[in-house]
């Protein structure tokens, strides 16, 4: 039993903003109370307590990612090291950290719950492996399902129950937890550029699949199946010059549904080729504002290295057998192919500098924080170990300023980030950390310090300087357990993992097998993962 | 395979070494897109030698031993149309021509795949093989679709390397005596410590480097402790202080392997072995090294978070 | 003799890893496959259940696991730049145990692929 | 002057980047002897591995054949080391400044990534001289590398600027993936500029091409009778007068850019 006293405690979930008051833990809990002997307290007073962070979308296991970490033994060699001891497993910080290191890193931040954004069906036992070696933090998955052929087929003869049936079954098969849409009918759609009438062509190899028939059937069926969290969507022309029209359209065909619009900076630019690119953040955020289905997550880019992982629709499957895991591959102009791109965000690049400020007037402009949540869509934006200083331009108008003032001039002129001077306050950084994206993903006990909630709980020393006082947590507790003390791992948990078990008809396995038979490699039978892989599984039954 | 209409195959002899390659994964079977099947398909092969595996090509093409290099990169000077010296290119045993002919088809392909073989990754240029293998693909993409893949050996090999990157970093060749991952080929792969004698004790899992590496390694395996844990008793159990005998994967060991495509599959044993399985011992010698007082001086411990 | 059968089993021979083998067993023994190759078919009829080897040797005497365990943690232990090496024919699971012992230990771990 | 007398032959590898004039040139006499270095796992004494004279110096002699001891030198921005004897892989890597001399032979990775100094072996170089480490998409930037003797595999790849010369022959793929920079050879096995976008490599024999460098020109290029000056000094001697024959110019590769530039020598009796 735990008492947190003396702490300034934001659970703006339950409607705390900064009052002093103790939490309360017991059984890796948050209760009303503890009493008697052997309450251990923690004594936070000059502090802030925080429910512990929630990433709703990031990438940090699986195929692609753990490719991506073979390409790139540079950027391992300058990371942050994990150095072994009799407690902690080595590992390599950086931009694409080792599993335990991500674990450690995210801890590490006063994250203590994290979702995977796309795992390809085919390989979720990878992505499981891998999180089971992810520790301390709690997991789920978004597993891909836009351009499963399985299930296009069957939009294709508009058998759109049957479809739900297949989407639940596959959903349990790789022991997920949400149904990610990437790039919706896929690379046909990318070669056709910024046309916003490309949602409603037909998906090159069908006559009736568009990619907005996608959309709307996913999001559906999400609905129907009762799954904690909606239709998680990464629209079309990600990236691209004037994709802005691309991102309003796919938002209109999700009114009436429940949605999470991913990375949403990737998909706010207005101007008809890279020179002219330009923010449109402002008539996104517009639309948004006034569309209360949708939730979203900024996908903020930082000046500096990431990696860029590129899903490739249709060739998903593939993706994994453009390979040759050498270190002779590691040449940058090998990797284009590869879909895995190391990339340099440079402030004095105009474009970079533009997508740099869409992110922050994402955060600034959606007006409800319980709707826009902190991500850099990891490794792809940033890392996410750089979220503090993203903190800190959000809130701090002055400094935020001051970095608009070093962007190219030309920059200035297709940005409104200058304008806007909203400061984050702490309870809202709280919101868009925690307590919203856990809403978002349905997550009834994490994101907040109401009793019954998960004893996830960061512990800040108040600070001016807001990158350095998010950077490195006074505490981090986990389940109960004080993982994180001053900056370093004092204890290693292991984490669990969120699936959902959605209702589908058994039946659906003989309509199954026999196409599985014909078009996959691998044995029906083998396909599903097992159960005894996801470490720690907390299922939730719906549908 | 559902897609792939043009497949060469280069350095290797699936006819003999991956015998399903053909039949189960690549040029048989009526794909998604190519429900021709083999019809739909082109298949070149690019060997030293004329193998089995020519029987099954449409277009078979000799390269002389050790010029896969000289080969790959005038392809992709090809590609750009970029010029290259005939004579030069004669010596690598094929023609200008049958180059040309050869880009022609790879641009014109919907999708290809290269898959390569130990014929190019193990011979002279070894990893700039592979690297051209790639480059090569990725400058493809510029005009249609095109992927490729290592046909690995040994059974689970693949599965090391997924491990390994996701573990350490990198894929093979770790050292972690400083207490954290570092890759260096050729300065931490098997062969070139046990040549040059750096290694003062080796635990071998899974492997019979003193049936197949050169012989100063095994000269100096023999000179250090070794310890090998195997199914049966290899060559290397013989020169090593300790061997354990462990279950045999797939056979009597459960567990996941990885495809050289990189999925995972389960296993599922048929046999009860009365050997315990790898990883328990494994586990077990863990166990006792934990027992004993930690190595890593007091100065090390402290982990720099974030 | 006990007539076992299992279906959709995996051959791990080569790197193909095909997933769809009939095996059929009696006793200790793999006497019958479908769908696999002739590799794979020697292969999985060339391992058996039978207890022909020692349990463990050291020094070319038998002893038990235990004592070999023991020598094996002495020796790595000891060593200022042990090697674990090959992994190749272990499962995942065998790898995943492999480097955190060489972590452990202090060592290099390779595989294969650096040949 | 600190003078560092091996006691014996490390087992195992000694990773010693500590013996570096920058570390030393401040430290008494016993902290000399307590510099921590880490024989494979362990973190020993310098002391442990070498006898000690000295103090406070920026000028190193290493006696005893250090074969065995890597990154002497890492990143040295002054003073002088003097190695009699083999030197260990790593040596000079990252180097900034300063001079680096060994008598005998030299292991892989000599001047990784270096940007600066100038380190000479007598005897023969390892493989990747100058090179870029695994990944890095830029080896030696700057400083000059002369090897009496033979060298191994990738001497000079991704190097950017500098010049590495070596008297003997070098193994496959000199000036690999090269930007820039000269390297000058005695000859070579295989696959010479391989995939180099620009620089300069010599050879002083006949070497094998690639089908990806097209033949230029018959030329003595002025910059040479600078080169030829300059490593004159250092005892290496390049032939660049007219009278003594031609460089065969090719330019390639092909299969990435046509900037870069091979000359072979060709003596005026066989031209």
């Amino acid at each position: 039993m735990l008492r947190i006293t003396g702490g300034r405690v934001y659970d703006p979930a339950n409607g705390i903003h900064g009052e002093v008051k103790d939490v309360c833990i017991s059984d890796g809990r948050i209760v009303a109370e503890v009493e008697g002997t052997g309450v251990r307290t923690i004594d936070a007073s000059g502090m802030v307590v925080f429910p512990g962070g929630v990433d709703v979308h990031t990438h940090v296991a699986g195929a692609a990612l753990n490719f991506a970490r073979a390409m790139t033994p540079e950027n391992q060699r300058e990371a942050v090291k994990f150095i072994h001891s009799p407690e902690l497993r080595a590992g390599i910080g950086g931009i694409t950290p080792t599993t335990f290191a991500t674990g450690y890193l995210y801890a590490g931040l006063g994250y203590t719950t994290v979702n995977e954004a796309a795992v390809p069906i085919l390989s979720a036992r990878h992505t499981h492996e891998e999180l089971r070696d992810t520790p301390i933090v709690d997991k789920s998955c978004c597993v891909l399902m836009a351009n499963n052929e399985l299930v296009l087929d069957l939009l294709e003869e508009g058998e759109t129950e049957r479809a739900k049936q297949v989407v639940a079954w596959l959903i349990w098969a790789a022991k997920g937890y949400g149904v990610k849409a990437v790039n919706p009918g896929g690379v046909a759609a990318w070669k056709w550029g910024k046309d916003a009438k490309i949602l409603s062509e037909p998906v090159e190899g069908y006559s009736k699949v568009t990619p907005a028939k996608i959309i709307a059937s996913l999001a559906a069926i999400v609905n129907d199946l009762q799954l904690p969290h909606p239709l998680h969507i990464h629209c079309n022309n990600l990236g691209a010059p004037g994709n802005i029209s691309t991102t309003l359209e796919t938002m209109k065909l999700l009114e009436g549904y429940r949605a999470h619009m991913a990375h949403l900076q990737f998909h706010a630019y207005g101007g008809d080729g890279w020179n002219s690119l330009r923010s449109e953040a402002a008539t996104l955020a517009e639309y948004f504002n006034a569309h209360p289905n949708l939730t979203a997550d900024a996908g903020a880019i930082l000046f500096g290295n990431s990696v860029t992982i590129t899903a490739d629709g249709p060739w998903q499957h593939l993706l994994y057998q453009l390979t040759g895991h050498k270190w002779g591959n590691l040449d940058v102009e090998n990797e284009t192919g590869c879909g895995i791109v190391p990339y340099v965000y440079k402030g004095s690049n105009l474009v970079n500098a533009v997508q740099w400020a869409v992110g922050l007037e994402l955060l600034l402009l959606i007006n409800d924080p319980w709707r826009i949540f902190l991500t850099t869509d990891h490794p792809n934006g940033a890392c996410f170990w750089r979220y503090p200083e993203i903190i800190h331009l959000l809130m701090d108008v002055d400094f935020r300023r001051e970095r608009v003032r070093k962007l190219p001039a030309k920059a200035l002129k297709r940005i409104v980030l200058g304008d806007l001077d909203r400061e984050y306050t702490l309870s809202e950084i709280a919101v868009i950390t925690s307590a919203g994206p856990a809403r978002a993903l349905g997550l009834s006990r994490k994101g907040h310090l109401g009793p019954g909630a998960d004893a996830d709980v960061a512990i800040y020393n108040e600070n001016p300087d807001r990158e350095l006082m998010f950077r490195y947590p006074r505490y981090v507790l986990k389940g109960g357990q004080v993982v994180v003390e001053e900056g370093a791992i004092r204890k290693v948990v292991d984490g669990r993992e969120f699936i959902v078990h959605p209702s589908f008809d058994e039946n659906i396995e003989e309509y199954l097998r026999p196409l599985f038979e014909q078009y996959y490699t691998m044995s029906f039978d083998n396909y599903p993962v097992e159960m005894h892989r996801v470490e720690g599984a907390d299922i939730r039954e719906c549908g | 395979m559902n897609r792939a209409d043009f497949i060469i195959y280069w350095g290797g002899n699936p006819a003999d070494c991956h015998p399903r390659h053909f039949t189960k994964y690549t040029l048989t079977p009526k794909g998604k897109h190519v429900p021709m099947g083999r019809k739909g398909r082109t298949m070149v092969l690019v060997d030293v030698r004329e193998t089995p595996s020519v029987r099954a090509a449409d277009i078979f093409l000799q390269v002389r031993p050790g010029k896969d290099f000289e080969v790959i990169t005038t392809l992709r000077a090809l590609v750009k149309n970029q010029p290259v010296d005939q004579a030069r290119v004669a010596e690598t045993g094929l023609t200008l021509a049958q180059l040309q002919d050869l880009v022609g088809r790879m641009k014109n392909a919907r999708f290809g795949v290269i898959f390569f073989g130990m014929g190019l990754s193990m011979t002279r240029g070894k990893h700039m093989n592979s690297a051209a293998v790639l480059a090569l693909v990725a400058e493809l993409n510029a005009f249609t679709k095109f992927v490729c893949m290592p046909m690995r050996g040994h059974g689970n090999v693949t599965g090391a390397d997924v491990v390994m990157r996701w573990t350490t970093g990198f894929p093979f060749g770790v050292n972690l005596c400083r207490g954290y991952p570092r890759f260096n080929p050729g300065e931490f792969s098997t062969v070139d410590l046990l040549v040059r004698g750096d290694n003062d004790a080796a635990l071998i899992l899974g492997a019979d480097p003193g049936a197949t590496m050169p012989q100063p390694a095994i000269d100096h395996l023999a000179r250090i402790p070794t310890i090998v844990l195997d199914p049966k008793v290899t060559r290397t159990s013989r020169l090593a202080r300790v061997h354990i005998t462990t279950a045999a994967m797939g056979i009597s060991a459960p567990g996941t392997v990885y495809r050289m495509d990189e999925i995972p599959l389960p296993l599922r044993p048929i046999l009860q072995s009365p050997y315990p399985t790898d990883e328990v011992v494994i586990r077990r010698i863990h166990e006792q090294v934990k027992a004993k007082p930690a190595w890593l001086p007091a100065s090390f411990k402290k982990v720099p978070c974030a | 003799m006990t007539h076992t059968v299992v279906k959709n089993a995996t051959c791990t021979f080569c790197g193909c890893v095909c997933d769809d083998m009939e095996l059929h067993a009696e006793g200790d023994r793999i006497v019958k496959t479908k769908l696999a190759c002739g590799l794979g078919e020697a292969w999985f009829k060339n391992h058996t259940a039978e207890h022909l080897y020692p349990d463990a040797l050291i020094d070319g005497q038998p002893s038990s696991v235990e004592e070999a365990v023991q020598a094996a943690a002495d020796y790595l232990y000891e060593a200022d730049m042990p090697l674990v090496y090959g992994l190749s024919n272990i499962t995942c699971e065998a790898q995943r145990a492999a480097v955190a012992l060489a972590e452990r230990i202090g060592g290099v771990v390779d595989s294969h692929t650096s040949l | 002057m600190i003078t560092l007398t091996l006691k014996e032959q490390p087992r195992v590898p000694l990773e010693a980047e500590a013996i570096s004039p920058d570390v030393m040139a401040k430290l008494r006499h016993d902290e000399i002897r307590a510099v921590p270095m880490f024989l494979g796992k362990r973190q020993r004494r310098l002391d442990d591995f070498f006898e000690v004279e000295g103090e406070a110096s920026e000028d190193l002699e290493i006696r005893g054949d250090v074969g065995k001891v890597k990154w002497i030198g890492r990143g040295m921005t002054r003073g002088r080391i003097r190695v009699a004897g083999n030197a260990g892989m790593h040596l000079g890597a990252y180097m900034k400044g300063g001079t680096i001399d060994v008598s005998g032979n030299a292991a892989d990775w000599v001047g990784g990534e270096m940007s600066g100094g100038l380190i000479r072996i007598g005897g023969n170089a390892g493989g990747q001289v100058g090179a870029a480490y695994r990944g890095s998409l830029t080896g030696m930037q700057g400083g000059t590398i002369l090897i009496e003797g033979s060298a191994g595999l990738e001497v000079g790849m991704r190097m950017k600027r500098g010049i590495i010369a070596v008297k003997g022959s070098v193994r496959d793929f000199p000036g690999l993936q090269m930007k820039g920079g000269t390297i000058i050879l005695g000859g070579a096995e295989l696959r010479t500029g391989a995939w180099m976008i620009r620089g300069t490599i010599l050879s002083l024999r006949p070497i094998p091409l690639l089908p990806t460098f097209a033949y230029n020109c018959n030329y003595n290029p002025s910059f040479l009778r600078l080169y030829a000056k300059h490593l004159q000094i250092q005892g290496f001697s390049i032939p660049h007068e007219e009278g003594d024959g031609a460089y065969l110019l090719y330019s390639g590769d092909a299969a990435v850019s046509q900037k870069g530039e091979i000359l072979i020598w060709q003596p005026r009796a066989s031209s």
